[in-house]
């Protein structure tokens, strides 16, 4: 018997008329947030049922402190920001206080560091990392390479920036940031999911964070 | 048992014990890896989880909550069935291995007559959940570490069954309650050369059946990823890691319990489950102590660390201590 | 009802032997950055691997073109990041060869303190970064790993209070340096130095004392001395083969003819051999900062005093080899130079580039757990692997 | 073997004047008919066995030039050997068979301008995507050539 699988459309770039048209529809995320179903529709029934917002708002609070507090980033090493993403982790800034555990594998993380330079050839990989994390997931740009392509930008093989590949939450400037900005860069992070919420769309902008 | 159980069925008490025992164990698991994070920190010249709550200790239940709220991924290429079977599979028998302990004198759920032996049969059972991981994952780093899990955890249950066999001798008996009363005098791990080379083998094939560093070769991060559960995120992954913890403290209590006397200690009768736990986390603490210290070695010479020298030498010990114990009557 | 022929589900490609090819890397706990090796595995033994290399291409070469002498020293440190200071050596010392600069005496004795410091620091990432591929993140290598980042962090901030940079520093400018040291800087120096080598010795204890990690590295990953000197290794891997190749005694430049120095070399050839080289390079550089730091001379501290330091500098044509001993191995520049502001064309020698190409040569035969130790021992840097 | 006497040696052997060079560099263009019997004879005779790089360089219309470093490691000295392939030439004998380090670098010159070695064993891009169109390094290619869709 000849096994039926329906190829699973995902929209990649290729289908778009030109990157600024793929960038709007990744930043916008129309697939939103993945959660559980079950959760999911637990949650929307609660949040239906008369006086229910308030067990949804103080059960948000609740569950993005949980979040927050335990933000697990992937070890996703790429270029010069790796190191000084390495000296963050060890033992002199230990982001280990704030809960955060580097995992090997992007499936265990919730969180991945974009710690260096993208290139044209590593792109592909890494939005297939990200691809690869379970919702929710977050994106910290690190160093100058990664928000814009900083020195190498008019280089022929560099991605101008790693937002033109996956969308970011935080960006970290510096060439390379020195481990004390990207300790600042975790806890804007944090801030940041301190204001998730579980109806699938991301936290408006806040002008105190963002 | 209290007077105030004796009225309720049978069936009830044992569904209420385990109940709680259950709950218990998913909770002192969870703090076990907080304490495992503190201690390896401390080694390390961390600090280890500090902000989640006062020095950290919300950390485990916030990570588990987090775990909870994860997608829940599903290769499309897995074996579906197996794959979702697989933590649930792994974590029974981890769990399951708590039936046999008794806490304190009484306090356990079964105290069969064949404890120990349930206890070594059980806790190798959970190879099979650890198989249909790596297998249903249908990813080649997991099936790699199946396979090395399979070889370790075979190579590796019988020298933990003979140097679990040595207390037995000892004591005279497979009830594991009787080997801790057996050490209400002199505990196991005093005999003289029997107790600590016992007491040795026991940890070295504790820490390769738990899969621990320096025998974790099957979830090797530097080779295989994190091995057979590379695939699963969220509540699978929370239940694989419970499950791993809770054979690793179950492990403990073993060795506390055959070799350190159990709840013999100092004071009032009621104080013996607290004693108890304190010597299960010091024997945790040195398996951890062990962990953070040494590299890997590889599957070859894991294996011949097995056969080749575990094993002679633990049925060495073994016949060692039967002719000691026919010879003196009580082995001291 | 139409039916869809099933798409690929299983992985596994058997072609005519039990044969297993699986993918490590790009994003991989012992890629050490972006490398990917396809490993053909029988079992546990592998029998084959492709590497794989370019995901950090950034163009250094063409970019190079483009950016003039003053400008492209800070972009030069960004190919061998690890060891930052050596790579920004290599294309000053080449400009300065072609243009015929003479390098005041006190800007050399800082050189050479900050390419040795560099050493220790970048060995020190080494052992770590090899211990934990050893090791495992979540085991003894960890500790290990940290302990060295601990250390690391010292001759970092020592960097820091001279640069103002931590990891990438544009130290080095055509004709001399660009800072000198700051009141106090010695002395803090010399303090930490005595305490790394201290640690060094208390590390060696630890893993040599340690049986497991023996077995690791003991015998593995052979490379002869023939095969070392065919595919152009260098560093201590080619010390580690039995060659005593140090470019600072066979070439000496900024003055290390000054110095007194052991050059290591083992004739094993296996991981422990390169291990034991770098255990006692440690000892070297430290040693060549203190005789540094007790004979720096007084004088400028570049060519060109009362210049800015971006002024332009203008290379006469010519064309020059320049090379310096780095952290991994040979770290050479070929300036090409046609009198303007910027270089005709420059060729970038990394040494971790040749020192990655052996590991097809000697993989096959190994067991997977000896890729990663094999591969942490020859310690790349892809930012100079793919420049 | 000094660095002296690999250069008279070089003048007796094979007839080329321009040995140039410093004190521990032997400079040397070789006719392109030469190029391998002649990496064979320094790895041979001279003892130059230390294959240190390979690379190539565009002289816009004079056409590409291919320049490989080999050290004799004992004896301290360098040879730098060069051979000009002419305008619109680019094909060049590989130097694989002498020396194995050459794979590597052959195929990076490969990637970045296009120069087809022959004999090469395994002659594909190395640095840059196998579908990556043109050759960087050439001095026709701008450095900030698109790449769709990341520009």
């Amino acid at each position: 018997m000849a096994v039926k699988i329906e190829p699973q459309i995902v929209p990649v770039w290729r289908d778009f008329k030109d990157l600024q048209e793929y960038e709007q529809l990744r930043q916008r995320r129309p697939e939103g947030d993945k959660h559980s179903a079950l959760f999911e529709s637990v949650t929307e029934g609660i949040h239906s049922f008369p006086g229910g917002f308030a067990v949804t708002t103080v059960a948000d609070g609740f569950f993005n402190w949980a979040r927050k507090s335990s933000v697990w980033p992937v070890t996703f090493g790429l270029a010069c920001c790796a190191i000084e993403m390495m000296a963050t982790f060890a033992s002199r800034f230990d982001v280990e206080r704030l809960g955060m555990v580097p995992w090997a594998s992007p499936r265990h993380s919730d969180l991945m560091i974009v710690s260096g330079t993208v290139t044209i050839k590593m792109a592909p990989m890494l939005t297939r990392i990200y691809d690869q994390m379970p919702d929710p997931k977050w994106v910290v740009s690190m160093g100058s390479c990664a928000n814009s392509g900083g020195p190498f930008r008019h280089g022929y093989h560099v991605v101008k920036g790693v937002d033109r590949v996956v969308p970011v939450d935080v960006y970290v400037p510096g060439c390379p940031p020195p481990p004390e900005s990207l300790l600042n860069g975790l806890l804007l992070l944090q801030d940041q999911i301190a204001h998730f919420r579980t109806t699938g769309r991301r936290a408006e902008p806040n002008p105190k964070v963002d | 048992m209290p007077a105030a159980f004796a009225d309720m069925p049978a069936w009830l008490v044992a569904a209420i014990a385990s109940f709680i025992l259950l709950n218990g164990i998913a909770l002192g698991v969870a703090y076990v890896t907080l304490l495992e994070r503190k201690f390896a920190a401390r080694m390390q010249s961390r600090i280890g989880p500090y902000r989640v709550g006062p020095h950290g200790l919300l950390q485990p239940i916030a990570d588990a909550i987090k775990l909870m709220m994860k997608e829940d991924v599903v290769p499309t290429a897995a074996d579906k069935p197996v794959y979702n079977l697989a933590p649930i599979v792994f974590l029974i028998p981890c769990m399951l291995i708590f039936a046999t302990i008794p806490f304190a004198p009484g306090l356990g759920v079964a105290d069969l007559n064949i404890g120990i032996l349930f206890f070594l049969a059980v806790s190798s059972m959970e190879i099979v959940g650890l198989f249909m991981a790596g297998w249903g994952s249908n990813n080649k780093y997991a099936l790699l570490s199946a396979m090395r899990a399979v070889n370790q955890i075979i190579s590796y249950d019988l020298p933990f069954v003979f140097a679990s066999l040595v207390p037995v001798l000892l004591a005279g008996s497979l009830r594991l309650g009787e080997i801790a009363a057996a050490q209400a005098g002199l505990w196991f791990i005093a005999y003289p050369v029997i107790g600590q080379l016992g007491f040795i083998f026991f940890i070295l094939s504790t820490v390769a059946a738990e899969n621990r560093a320096p025998f974790d070769i099957l979830e090797a991060e530097s080779e295989l990823v994190a091995g057979f559960r590379v695939e699963y995120s969220g509540m699978k992954f929370a239940l694989i890691q419970l499950g791993e913890y809770a054979h690793v403290v179950a492990s403990s209590f073993l060795g506390a319990l055959l070799f350190l006397g159990a709840w013999s200690g100092p004071g009032p009768e009621w104080l013996g489950a607290i004693w108890f736990l304190i010597k299960a986390m010091l024997v945790f603490l040195l398996v951890t102590w062990v962990r953070w210290s040494f590299v890997r070695i590889r599957v070859d010479q894991i294996l011949a660390l097995s056969w080749k020298a575990l094993m002679p030498a633990t049925l060495v010990l073994l016949l060692l201590t039967a002719v000691v114990v026919v010879w003196t009557g009580n082995g001291r | 009802m139409s039916t869809v022929a099933p798409t690929k589900t299983v992985e596994f490609e058997y072609s005519g032997g039990e044969r297993l090819t699986m993918n490590m890397g790009p994003q991989h706990p012992s890629a050490h950055g972006v490398f990917r090796a396809i490993l053909t595995l029988e079992g546990e033994d592998v029998v084959g691997v492709d590497a794989v290399i370019g995901y950090l291409h950034r163009c250094h070469e063409k970019l190079s073109e483009t950016l003039t002498y003053a400008q492209y020293p800070s972009i030069a440190s960004k190919t061998d990041y690890v060891a930052a200071m050596t790579s920004e050596f290599a294309y000053v010392l080449a400009a300065e060869k072609i243009a015929k600069i003479e390098v005041p005496k006190r800007a050399q004795y800082l050189r050479v303190i900050c390419a040795e410091l560099q050493r220790v620091a970048s060995h020190l990432l080494w052992l770590g970064t090899w211990c934990l591929d050893m090791g495992g993140a979540l085991g003894g290598g960890a500790t290990i790993f940290l302990y060295c980042i601990r250390e690391r962090e010292l001759v970092l901030d020592l960097f820091e209070s001279l640069v103002g940079a931590r990891l990438l520093y544009g130290f080095y400018q055509v004709g001399g340096t660009r800072y000198d040291i700051p009141p106090g800087w010695a002395e803090t120096c010399r303090e930490t130095v005595d305490l790394i080598d201290r640690r060094i010795d208390e590390y060696e204890r630890m893993l040599e004392e340690n049986p497991f990690f023996l077995a690791r590295a003991k015998g593995v990953g052979l490379i002869s001395r023939e095969l070392a000197e065919d595919v152009g290794i260098s560093g201590p891997l080619l010390r580690g083969s039995g060659v005593a190749c140090d470019l600072r005694r066979a070439e000496p430049y900024s003055s290390y003819e000054d110095f007194d120095f052991r050059v290591p070399v083992e004739t094993a050839g296996d991981c422990f051999a390169r291990y034991r080289v770098r255990m006692v390079e440690f000892r070297e550089s430290l040693k060549i900062v203190r005789q540094a730091l007790d004979r720096l001379p007084e004088g400028p501290i570049s060519s060109r005093p009362g210049l800015k330091s971006v002024a332009q500098v203008r290379v006469p044509k010519g064309e020059y080899y320049a090379r310096v001993e780095g952290a991994r191995g040979e770290v050479g520049c070929y300036l090409i130079a046609d009198g303007s502001a910027k270089p005709y064309r420059m060729k970038w020698r990394g040494a971790s580039f040749s020192n990655l190409a052996v590991l097809p040569h000697i993989i096959p035969g190994h067991k997977v757990a000896d890729v990663v130790a094999i591969m942490g021992s020859v310690d790349p840097v892809f930012g100079e692997v793919d420049r | 073997m000094t660095r002296d006497q690999a250069a008279t040696l070089i003048g007796e052997r094979f007839g080329i004047a321009q040995v140039e060079g410093d004190s521990a560099t032997i400079v040397v263009t070789v006719p392109v008919e030469q190029w391998t019997p002649f990496a064979l004879f320094a790895k041979d005779t001279l003892g130059c066995r230390f294959f240190n790089f390979s690379t190539a360089v565009d002289w816009k219309e004079q056409g590409l030039e291919v320049v490989v470093r080999v050290d004799n490691v004992d004896a301290r000295f360098g040879l730098l050997m060069k051979t000009r392939l002419g305008p619109g030439v680019s094909a060049c004998p590989s130097l694989v068979p002498v020396y194995r380090g050459a794979n590597w670098m052959e195929r990076e010159c490969y990637d970045m301008f296009g120069i087809r070695f022959e004999g090469h064993p395994d002659l594909r891009r190395i640095l840059l995507g196998d579908d990556w169109e043109g050759h960087p390094l050439l001095k026709s290619y701008a450095v900030d050539t698109p790449h769709p869709p990341y520009r």
